[in-house]
């Protein structure tokens, strides 16, 4: 069993960061895993992706051409990406900014008006938590649970109420999520 | 032993700190900078010194005095940054210094691109400075070799006095996977009873790399090809997968090295005998893990990510009995598995496998 | 009377122009352009003299000021 | 109703790549404005270095040559040798020219070439990340001095103009900041006055302009702003070094 | 035409003048410093420009400036300046630009010694610095090739806007023979429409050497390669001697070309059917002179003076289908007539003649 | 009777391999007579440049290291961050550490490296067969200056203790001479001062010495010593250029 | 025909001129020439020395294992040198400073006062060219002749009077060559 | 009563010590050491007064003085 997965938006909406904690999840449930920042020039004040394979067997080729899944946190990043995701596959989308036109039809997009949501929980950059936990009943290897632990890991040991927030925005997503 | 998740650039610099690494010289460059900004960070609590050099010039002679103290060391870069440390590399080498270099390959020439690539392959394993020398070359294909090859790499420094290179890429370097941080393995080392510390209670030493005549020349590059030729019979390193019963083999190192395994497990899948053979010492290159085939195997394709480079090193190594072919990505572009799979039953005309 | 006009694609939000003007003629705007960036507009230009303070401070010559 | 204030000719419509707030925009402004005032966008050569303003060649109207790192005083040499009668500058961060560039730094200025250097100024590599410069202020925090520069280890900021202003062959050496509208109005006297010390054959002109980096910093635009204002205008000698007697004519 | 007798760095540096060379940008380093020497002296008076820069990487970028305005530029070093070049010439070769160079090898590695040397030969061929791009390289094996080739250098470095390599030893620089100084070859060559000298009347232009994108990079990778292969078809350069009929084939380029002839001539005396080719281009490798020889020839013996580099270029141009030998010196010492002589019945065990 | 003057401990039997009447010879003299009294031969490891001073690895007493050319400095600071308790000088060329060097030698001072360097100024690259240096005087004649340094086209000489003088990272930096009795024990009183300095970790010390080089000037060695008092003396400010307040203490 | 000639002295005796001479007046006289210096750190106020071939073929091999005669002007020269002369060769010895001992028989010494000689005609560096008149007739390819216009290029055009001075040793030298 | 010692294989016949003795106590010699060069000596002790001031300019370390 294997998941790809393809993270995108800007920088600063902690793109690389959900990507860590996906990653962290499969890792502490014992899959494989690995994470695949694109880094380069257009970084200046550009848009920020990247990939994560989570697989119970081991990953030699980590060069991901299409996605199972993906989440697109804003405008430019869902016109780059959609065309990625395998039929089938399930695109997470932040609908608060992105208008998401029904471009394919071939697979399930899950609009989540992440970044209201954020705010009502009173911090705007979760909404990357938020679409994660959009995102998490359409993963083979990795749950709430595994999440619970990564975020305990990465973020918990220093801030463990910042480690609720997170995990609240995580549960408020999954209310979106296709069951 | 549990795991942790770091950029492979980030396992390199922390198997130096568990190698015994005491002193880092080096100057920022994408996409090896993590590795510097690692141990910016964790080199002064494990008690080592971390200093930023003026320029990649300065780092490697830098390290080329620290290694004359007997003191462990590694500077690292990546292509452009590389190519400026060629006249201090070929200095090292003619004083036998043990030096860990760390090449983050990206794509050349000139300025370039910050993506992937092996065009340095030449420069690192044909000695991109002046004069006959060599630098071990190992070649990792995922985090953990990162960190295992890193601490392997100051021991055969040590083992031989002689400088050794990872040469990695860019897409190794940036890539989290977990890494287990094994302790540094046991190995007994030559004592290191030529280093330049002050002679106190001994003569006096000195460490240099001239030769007043061109007899003492021709004697020193004499007996550094002695050297060079143990280490070719000791230190031959490479991984086989799927090659004794392959009727056809890819050869890839590093990223393209995974790769390609990916793509024999796919082959097999649908009964094609396709194996691998994946360098891991660059230099020596490992012409042993091709002997044993040179009978059996119809053909060859090297997986490259230059304009073909390591395909020579094949070809000598196969002594030419075997055609061997390339697929290549440049400029920082990665091969897909289906590429490959294409190209490899394309070449050799195997009937293409049905979906699935 | 003095105008300001935006070039909205080459405005990146940095807040530069608010911070300078004595007269507080600009703001963040509610509209992103191409980029995503949600970019300067006036909001009362006739309190615009024209002194080109926040031209001089724009990294990007997103502004350009008539008089 | 007219423009009093728009795109100078000396760049090109190209949008800058450069981060939000990032004044090395503002320093291309200074830059374009003054070709263009000269009226020499058709006789002079621009060289960029490897930095963040390394794709700056598109942004300004003259011919661009893109130098490999620290190199560009170099290659500014090269193509001045070749063409006496052009106008050639370079425009590097400090990375660029005060840690890897540094000999040709000393040596342009020893020999007194007929060039133009702009040096921008933001106490840290940006391009790369943030590393620590030369430059990097005591304790300032960056990825390759996390725990702030410790001067006892890597000494203080390197301040090159000072330096440069020692030496007989620079003719004129001025060190201005991107902060404020009256400090970018010196900034531009200055840049415009090394073009012109080039024009007349004067010798080796230098202008080093404090900048912001928001990114690396860490901080808004704004905060950015000030932060330069409190930290580096203090620490970094400021003004006209160096006006040798014929500049002064001018 | 009447003769002069100057050293082979001389007859080089008065070569490029008459090539309307008008700039020339260098550091000092024995055993190449006549070629500056006499430049400084003659240069000015031919209303040319020579500057010494602060050290070989300021040279190096200088001449990238100086080539960017179309002018043509040359600088001269050797083994261990030359190291400090790389990073410049893999710019230089990714901008395409026309420069010269000269590296009159001298042993290493290291400081070594000044003595002649061909140690350089992967450095010079394979591309001592990052990324994939070659140099074009001549090696000349007398003091008039040595201003011959210089002048063809500079047309061939204009006609492919790539850097030009003449790779020289210590011995060949510092003999002095009578050069006869020869005109410039009439040449037509591609107009320089991408100079940057100013946009007067023009668009402006740029000449820099990276890519934003992956897709640019391979895509750059691709064109330099396309290049590259045209002038492996075209420029493929070679001196054969006595080869038609020979059972056995002598290798060397430059100095070594010049004995194993001496050689040749021995042998064929004593009935030994012993030939020669002397490689003039060592990139691209004159592979075509081999084709010819592959079902004729019993054994070949390559000539070197380093510890054999070169002798991997001759195995695969002949296919490995021909055992190909190494009889090499280092350090500075070069092989006698006889000594080689000797090599040469030995390996291949041929009867050796009765003396005189 | 005893001996008023003899051979220091400092320096090896093997007698010198410079050319006759080289001031070399005399320079090599006093650092062997200071390692001899500060009794430090046994603490101290020298870094030796590319240069006629190349084979002077194995004159000295103590651990020696043999550089690249130009690099001395940047060899010397990997041994003292490795050894930081030990001694460590690099002896260098004005062509070493004022050409290939430069940048090296100004980050040296910048980052107030705790080693000694001695320049040796000739004014020429002695080794390579007399070619212009950045010290070459105006007007001299060398092989690469045929008609005399031209300084319109290659700048005036270098005066590199005093651009090294201006910079917080050096805490001693002396101009010295060896061509006089007077002069050479003035020298020897800056080297061991500069020696001096870096036990007490007080910073980078730095002392340049005028010497002659008969061989490459074509003069006599008694008329070079006159050569350097009439052309060198006058130009090169001498002295000591630094002494830094804790410096003034010793 | 071929001639394979050694020379060497201290630097400053003119060693390399008078090579240089020799293989002008071969170029003058349409032979092959070449002139192969030593040069190396040793140079460092060492000896000096070099080597000349004038031959009527093309000159391939232009290393000199043993040559046919010889000039040493100082005594490490005529310890270095003298093994390296061919049996039946011809070695001219600067006796004025150097004690040649008859270490061999099988080859021809010519011992010439040269310093006395160079200093009677009033130019004490004028000991090189007596030798060089004194090896003149154990040459093939080159005579009087040719070294008459070598001179005249290379010193004549320059300095007439020096011209004659340099002939006149050569002369001098000529008084004490085999015939 | 002083002594100036020289070491005849060290001497390379500069003549610096000789420009610089106060007293004309050396010269140059007429016998020749390995290396060729005809090294100095002492024409009249007597005269030296162990100043030291040959052995300071001696760049060779070729004389010794004892007093
Ligand atoms: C030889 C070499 N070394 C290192 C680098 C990596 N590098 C690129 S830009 C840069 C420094 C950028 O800082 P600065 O010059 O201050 O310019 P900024 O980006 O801050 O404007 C470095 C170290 C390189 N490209 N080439
Ligand atoms: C990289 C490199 N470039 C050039 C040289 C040639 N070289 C050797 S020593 C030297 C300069 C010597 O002059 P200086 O440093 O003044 O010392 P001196 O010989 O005068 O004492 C040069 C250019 C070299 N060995 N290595
Ligand atoms: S990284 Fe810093 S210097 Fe570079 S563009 Fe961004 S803000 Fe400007
Ligand atoms: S060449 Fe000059 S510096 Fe070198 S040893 Fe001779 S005299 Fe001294
Ligand atoms: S010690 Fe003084 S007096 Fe005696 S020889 Fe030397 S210089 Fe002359
Ligand atoms: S100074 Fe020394 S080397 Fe020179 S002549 Fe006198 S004793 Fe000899």
């Amino acid at each position: 069993m294997i998941d790809k997965i393809l993270l995108a938006g800007f920088g600063g909406q902690g793109v690389m960061f959900i990507g860590k904690v996906m990653a962290y999840a499969g890792m502490l449930s014992d899959s494989q895993v690995c994470w695949i920042p694109s880094y380069g020039p257009e970084m200046r004040g550009g848009t920020a992706n990247c990939s994560v394979i989570i697989s119970d067997e081991e990953i030699n080729s980590p060069v991901i051409d299409t996605a199972d899944v993906g989440i697109v946190l804003n405008q430019p990043s869902y016109e780059k990406f959609i065309t990625l995701i395998k039929p089938g596959g399930v695109l997470v989308v932040n609908s608060s900014i992105v208008e998401a036109a029904a471009s394919r039809t071939d697979i399930t997009i899950i609009r989540v008006p992440a970044s209201e949501i954020a705010n009502d929980l009173g911090k705007a950059n979760l909404a990357n938590m938020v679409c994660l936990g959009a995102l998490l009943s359409s993963l083979n290897l990795i749950n709430n649970i595994s999440i619970k632990k990564a975020v305990e890991t990465i973020v918990g040991s220093k801030k463990p109420e910042l480690c609720q927030l997170n995990l609240a925005a995580v549960n408020k997503g999954i209310e979106y999520s296709v069951c | 032993m549990d795991k942790v998740l770091i950029k492979g650039n980030e396992a390199i610099a922390e198997a130096a700190i568990r190698s015994g690494c005491k002193l880092f010289f080096g100057y920022p460059i994408t996409p090896s900078t993590e590795i510097m900004e690692y141990l910016s960070k964790n080199m002064p609590k494990a008690g080592g010194t971390i200093l930023q050099g003026e320029d990649e010039v300065a780092s490697i002679n830098m390290c080329y005095g620290a290694a004359a103290t007997g003191a462990r060391v590694m500077t690292a870069s990546s292509s452009p940054g590389f190519s400026l440390k060629q006249e201090g590399l070929s200095y090292i080498a003619a004083a036998e210094l043990p030096v860990v270099v760390v090449n983050v390959n990206r794509s050349g020439p000139g300025l370039g691109g910050l993506g992937p690539a092996q065009s340095d392959y030449f420069q690192c394993t044909k000695g991109g400075g002046h004069g006959d020398y060599r630098l071990i070359v190992l070649a990792p294909s995922k985090g953990q070799e990162m960190y295992d090859f890193t601490m392997q790499a100051f021991d055969l420094a040590d083992k031989y006095r002689n400088p050794v290179l990872i040469l990695a890429d860019g897409f190794l370097g940036q890539m989290m996977e977990p890494i287990e941080l094994k302790e540094r393995p046991a190995v007994n080392l030559p004592a290191k009873d030529w280093v330049t510390n002050g002679c106190r209670g001994r003569n006096k030493r000195k460490i240099a790399s001239y030769a007043l005549t061109n007899e003492i020349g021709e004697a020193n590059c004499m007996y550094w090809q002695t050297k060079y030729k143990q280490i070719k019979e000791e230190e031959q390193r490479w991984e086989s997968y799927q090659a004794d019963d392959a009727e056809y083999l890819l050869v890839g190192y590093g990223t393209c090295g995974r790769i390609a395994k990916s793509v024999v497990i796919n082959a097999r899948k649908h009964g094609i005998k396709l194996g691998l053979i994946r360098p891991i010492s660059l230099w020596p290159f490992p012409e042993n893990a091709f002997k044993r085939h040179i009978s059996t195997v119809k053909g060859i394709v090297a997986i490259e990510l230059n304009a073909g480079q390591m395909v020579e090193d094949i070809r000598l190594a196969v002594n030419c009995k075997i055609p061997v072919e390339l697929y290549n990505r440049q400029g920082g572009m990665l091969p897909t598995e289906t590429e490959i799979f294409q190209y490899v039953s394309q070449v050799f005309n195997l009937k293409l496998p049905e979906e699935g | 009377m003095a105008k300001v006009t935006v070039f909205h694609e080459y405005c990146k939000s940095c807040g530069l122009c608010i911070a300078i003007c004595p007269n507080k003629v600009l703001e963040i705007g509610d509209k992103a352009n191409q980029k995503g960036y949600y970019t300067v507009r006036t909001n009362d230009e006739s309190k615009c003299t024209g002194c080109s303070l926040c031209g001089i401070m724009c990294p990007d010559l997103a502004l350009e000021i008539s008089k | 109703m007219q423009k009093v204030f728009t795109r100078p000719k000396g760049l090109t419509e190209l949008p800058f790549h450069y981060c939000p707030g990032c004044t090395h925009g503002i320093i291309h402004r200074l830059i374009g404005e003054v070709l263009d005032e000269l009226n020499i966008i058709e006789d002079t050569i621009g060289v960029a270095p490897v930095g963040c303003a390394g794709f700056s060649l598109d942004f300004f109207s003259c011919d661009f040559v893109g130098a490999a790192h620290g190199r560009a005083q170099a290659v500014a040499t090269g193509i001045k040798r070749a063409l006496p009668d052009k106008l050639v500058f370079t425009y590097q961060g400090d990375g660029d020219i005060s840690a890897i560039g540094t000999s040709h730094a000393i040596h342009v200025a020893a020999r007194s070439e007929k060039i133009t250097s702009i040096m921008v100024n933001n106490a840290v590599f940006g391009m790369t990340g943030g590393q620590m410069a030369p430059t990097t202020l005591s304790g300032q925090v960056t990825t390759t001095s996390p725990y702030g520069r410790d001067s006892a280890a890597f000494g203080n900021p390197i301040d090159l103009p000072k330096i440069i202003a020692t030496m007989d062959g620079a003719a004129y050496v001025a060190a201005v900041s991107a902060d404020s509208p009256k400090n970018i109005i010196a900034a531009k006297k200055a840049i415009k006055k090394a073009f012109q010390v080039q024009q007349l054959g004067l010798g080796f002109a230098f202008v080093s302009v404090l900048s912001t980096c928001p990114t690396n910093w860490g901080l808004s635009p704004v905060e950015s702003i000030k932060w330069l204002q409190q930290n580096m205008l203090p620490i970094y000698q400021m003004g006209e070094l160096k006006v040798n007697k014929e500049v002064e004519a001018i």
